[in-house]
């Protein structure tokens, strides 16, 4: 089967054929055999010409896939070539409106920023308490905030959008 | 010793205490809010007694339902645990006159090393060396006075404080306004208590505190010191024993100095001395927590004591089982306190449900945890989840052995700053010793390439053979949804797997 | 220090090994039968190599196989683990004709002591004490000959032998012969070698075993006794450091006695000398193990030294990082091997797929395992699943901490004997340490009753539950069918028990 | 609803209702409200009256049912009360022929009683021999061996019945 798959942002071309022993597999381009065993639910065990990988299978509470290797951890979009997100997925990064949302239900304690305001990437808009500790939301981006909406002492739910930087 | 002992609180400490209990044959008691009915802490206990909502001040910090659960469970004792009620004199008082025993020191002394400016006046005259600053909190004008006396950058606590809430570093006139105000709001609202007073700034000090042991017969020893210099806004990250500039004579100078802070406060049970320590190894005293220490296991690796049987032992009145001259240190231990927080996205919480838990062990490693697969970590309380200590023959082989369990640890479902100890525990200056109170924000800064340019491909060949071998058992061609089904744990294994195992059962013969 | 080392064992103690190789930067080597593809050991290696059918033979014990393994992959060193190839001479002087690094003692040591009779005779030229018997394998006439001269009751041992394997007690003359002929063809079985030789038997004896560790620089020391008398079958199933009955100046002696046998045998490397105790307590040499043993843990926390990083460090040429008089021993430690087993069906082996594992963690508690949820226990090889250690102050609290953890400890799907600990633990005849090779059998011969009267009650309400939460998914009325679906791990919970949480999710706002 | 429950071969009569926060249980006529809570899979936590108790399930390979609480197991059949299983369950245990069967796949070293022997309680009958140990099989009753169904070297699978015993 073939799959277009973000990783991290980058697409790869896979390639996947389970065989009688082993999987032969092709990633941009490239030959492996690989011989493959879910060892048990959502863990992966991979051999490839003797070197041993585990991969872990992530759902977030986002949604998003991750496959976490060893200590490294990845995000991944497994696309079906046909569609369209994976470029947006790849571009989407830094062009356009980008939405500020809150991670998990909290309190907002201050808005740092005013509608139309230069904002730079990595400057502070907004402090949100949770779980007992006081977190600034930084811009993702050099932009301009297009909308707050939220305010200072209103609590918000997890996925609320807070503000719009553009 | 006691037949039955009360937890008020939840967590891995609460777990740790209930071990403690059970091996010593004493019946634990646990209490909970209904967002913890299904808390690890409540499985583990031998009774357990719901005392309200979520909100804390409406069950664990509230003394009137747990006192009334001690009564309905007949617990002749209570153990605080960390947090919570457990520095609360007027608590202890309350158990007292319950007849109930509180498992720490007297409230007496919690008063006395409670509010940080009568601490210190009681420790001046004990002969114990303090960084200059006001004895007591302070009106503005004052403060402004004194700032420029001691010169700046001066540093403003909450009398009450602890855990870094109320602290505010002003390294000009200009901010000691506003920086009082906000001192004194949040010390407001995390105490009750707006009291602000003022020290001299010492510019990357290390954080160094002497673990002492009293019992009621006026006895107190020391069990060594941790060095606890690598935080995050002035929260402890990780902790260990013991430090890596300390040797004998500075830790028995240190050690004796706490210990006559502890007797100046007629003090009894557990209880930890902080130091600020400056380039020079100096050593100031900077306060004193009356309770037993989220990092307790450290020392109780390298003294090879338990230090919650020894909390139990003496609140029943007994003498300590051993003299200054039979503690023996040995090894080096390190604690990482694992929280639900996402390093990639600014240390933000991140409660929620965890649909995998792989838990490391092995040599040299202790768990005490909090959390287990399938349970939701709630939004209401402090984000700790577990504490991995390790245990070496040396400092180094303690960091080797951590950063092989690390690697073993696997928490899915939610974040966890796994990744921040792999960072501390490989950086040069932390495996040197190199560290103060600025280390972490210095090493945060640092670019994070932790990279192996061929694993992004095998973890794209990891998601086309999960995709590839579920897809096979609904329309071939289709792919995984990773939108949808993200709230819910990951479908089942499918016939795409079933069929591969029974390939490679076949295989097998 | 070795780039890479190839693991020749599977189970707890290849995942032991590999853990040592991650903390020192090593790349592990495992190796693997058709049936362990998902052994933990292949999932925790850095690499690992297919070589062969479950059979051991074919696999395990096939030396030309592991050598190609070891070729492919480019190790540098091999370690052989327990059991197997370990104590397998032809195995060690193949690695070494390859250039390949043996991790343990030369060829040379191994077959000086792997023939026990050989090793007496060396032994006793070093002035080590021995039970009275025959110094080599003899034929039957002269047996019973030696026989009448010692007295009866006698053993005999096979003379390759091992772990019980080829041991036979003879109480009188008429039992000779048949015992005589099954221990030989036992013998030959388990060890391709019939050599039988005969020894006094010993009633009760303990057995106290010394870990020695030397150098190839020559040098050898002593790291305590483990106390290992609490056996089955003469199969070790608890072993603990220090032993009841050794003071400081047995252990002195024993030490220096074990030091001279392995400096006899020109000994490297990690190795044990067994002891025979009698009531008096006095010790005779029964054998010497040339490899890591099983319960080395229990050394490892009394010392507070890695064994395994030892062992890597001398078979580099380097010498030994400490001198006799730095070993400081504190505190007490119990190991307990934990096998699929059933205790309720005469201990008979129960492979299968583990449904569900809950293991225990937390103060004083280390837990070497080799199995997770979800995997399938082979048949083909040793039932052991992990080892369970606990320590503690002194021996009582290793005691306590051991039965706290065993009852966290949950394996489902298979049987294994944590319940026999249990009872070896809280025995009183045990806990005031008077144990011999005896204890077991005589303690398996006392009724068990662990009962509490309320419990089954219990036990009938959750089976009530279980069953009522998830019949109201399918039609009311019907019951849980308990014969079906068996083999399979128990569905999902499903709507009954979703019902249930919506409940509880309203209840908690 | 109601079930009758054999625990280790004692009947209990247990009915059971799920009311609002409690459970209502009645077990051999004693009534007890009970804060019933599944924690994780096969995994039940039960508060009575403060009391709590963590009851784990397991069903072996060979199909049993076990309730673990804390560190005691126990054998349990939940029946239908119409069923006549019920009553097989409690009997069986020392009445009729007995079979001794192969708990697991393993090779018959040595059979110690011919067909026709009288055999006491706790007798060895044969002896099997696998994952690298010898056992012995021994008689569940005082009988008569009815039948042997294997011979020695011959190598048996799980669940194959090796003897009868009358």
């Amino acid at each position: 089967m073939t799959y277009d798959i973000v990783v991290d942002g980058k697409i790869h071309h896979v390639e996947v054929t389970r065989g009688e022993k082993l999987w032969s597999c092709r990633v941009d381009g490239q030959e492996m055999e690989v011989d493959a065993a879910l060892t048990a639910r959502d863990v992966l065990s991979l051999l490839i010409g003797g070197k041993a990988y585990e991969i872990k299978r992530e759902r977030s509470l986002q949604g998003e896939l991750h496959m976490v290797i060893g200590s490294a951890r990845y995000a991944v979009e497994v696309q079906d070539p046909r569609s369209l997100r994976t470029r947006r997925a790849v571009a989407g990064a830094d062009s356009g409106p980008q939405k500020i949302k809150a991670a998990m239900p909290g309190k907002i304690v201050r808005i740092l920023v005013a509608e139309g305001n230069e904002v730079s990437n990595g400057q502070g808009l907004i402090v949100m308490e949770a779980m007992k500790m006081q977190n600034e939301m930084k811009s993702p981006k050099d932009g301009k905030v297009h909308k707050i909406l939220t305010a200072e002492g209103s609590t918000v739910n997890a996925g609320d959008t807070l503000a719009i930087i553009e | 010793m006691f037949k039955r002992i009360l937890i008020a609180n939840r967590g891995e400490i609460a777990v740790r205490i209930i071990r403690a209990c059970r091996e010593l044959g004493i019946e634990s008691v646990a209490v909970f809010s209904d967002v913890d009915r299904k808390a690890l802490h409540v499985r583990k206990a031998d009774y357990a007694y719901h005392i309200g909502p979520a909100t804390a001040s409406e069950s664990y910090l509230n003394i009137d339902k747990i006192l009334e659960a001690a009564r309905r469970s007949g617990a002749e004792a209570i153990h605080p645990g960390y947090g919570f009620l457990s520095e609360n004199a007027n608590f202890a008082r309350a158990c007292r006159d319950a007849g109930i025993k509180f498992i720490g020191p007297s409230p007496e002394s919690m008063e006395m090393m409670g509010s940080k400016t009568r601490a210190r006046q009681n420790m001046k005259r004990a002969g114990v060396p303090f960084v200059p600053g006001s004895e007591r909190g302070l009106e503005l004008d004052d403060m402004e006075r004194l700032a420029e006396q001691v010169g700046y950058p001066v540093m403003l606590k909450a009398a009450a404080g602890g855990g870094g809430k109320g602290m505010r570093l002003v390294s000009s006139p200009a901010e000691l306004h506003s920086a009082y105000e906000n001192a004194r709001s949040e010390a407001q609202r995390s105490f009750g208590d707006n009291e602000v007073y003022i020290e001299k700034f010492i510019a990357n000090p290390r954080h160094v505190e002497m673990q002492i042991f009293g019992d009621e017969q006026g006895n107190v020893v020391y069990l060594g010191e941790r060095e606890c210099s690598v935080q995050r806004r002035h929260q402890k990250v990780l902790e260990e024993s013991p430090s890596p500039i300390v040797d004998e004579d500075m830790r028995r100078r240190m050690g004796e100095i706490a210990v006559r802070v502890g007797k100046a406060a007629g003090y009894y049970n557990a209880g930890t001395v902080e130091f600020l320590v400056d380039r020079e190894r100096n050593f100031y005293f900077l306060e004193m927590n009356t309770r037993l220490q989220v990092e307790h296991p450290v020392t109780e690796f390298v003294t090879g004591l338990d230090l919650v049987h020894l909390q139990f032992h003496v609140a029943t009145g007994q003498p300590l089982p051993f003299k200054q001259e039979d503690i023996q240190l040995r090894g080096h231990a390190i604690e990482c306190r694992i929280y639900a927080e996402d390093p990639d996205n600014n240390y933000f919480p991140s409660p929620g449900k965890i649909t995998r838990l792989i838990s490391p062990s092995g040599p040299g490693i202790r768990r005490d945890s909090g959390m287990y697969e399938g349970w939701s970590v709630p939004i209401e309380y402090d984000p700790l989840l577990a504490k991995l200590v390790g245990y070496g023959e040396d400092r180094e082989q303690a960091i080797n052995r951590l950063l092989r369990a690390l690697y073993e640890y696997f928490v899915g479902g939610i974040k966890t700053n796994t990744s921040l100890f792999r960072r501390i525990l490989k950086d040069p200056d932390f495996r040197a010793g190199n560290i103060d109170t600025g280390f972490l924000d210095r090493l945060l800064t640092k670019p994070n390439n932790e990279t192996d340019p061929r694993r992004p491909i095998i973890a794209a060949m990891g998601a086309a053979i999960f995709a590839s071998a579920e897809a096979q058992a609904t329309l071939p061609g289709t792919t995984v949804a990773v939108s949808t089904n993200g709230k819910a744990a990951p479908p089942p294994p499918i016939s795409g797997w079933k069929r591969m195992a029974r390939e490679e059962a076949v295989r097998e013969r």
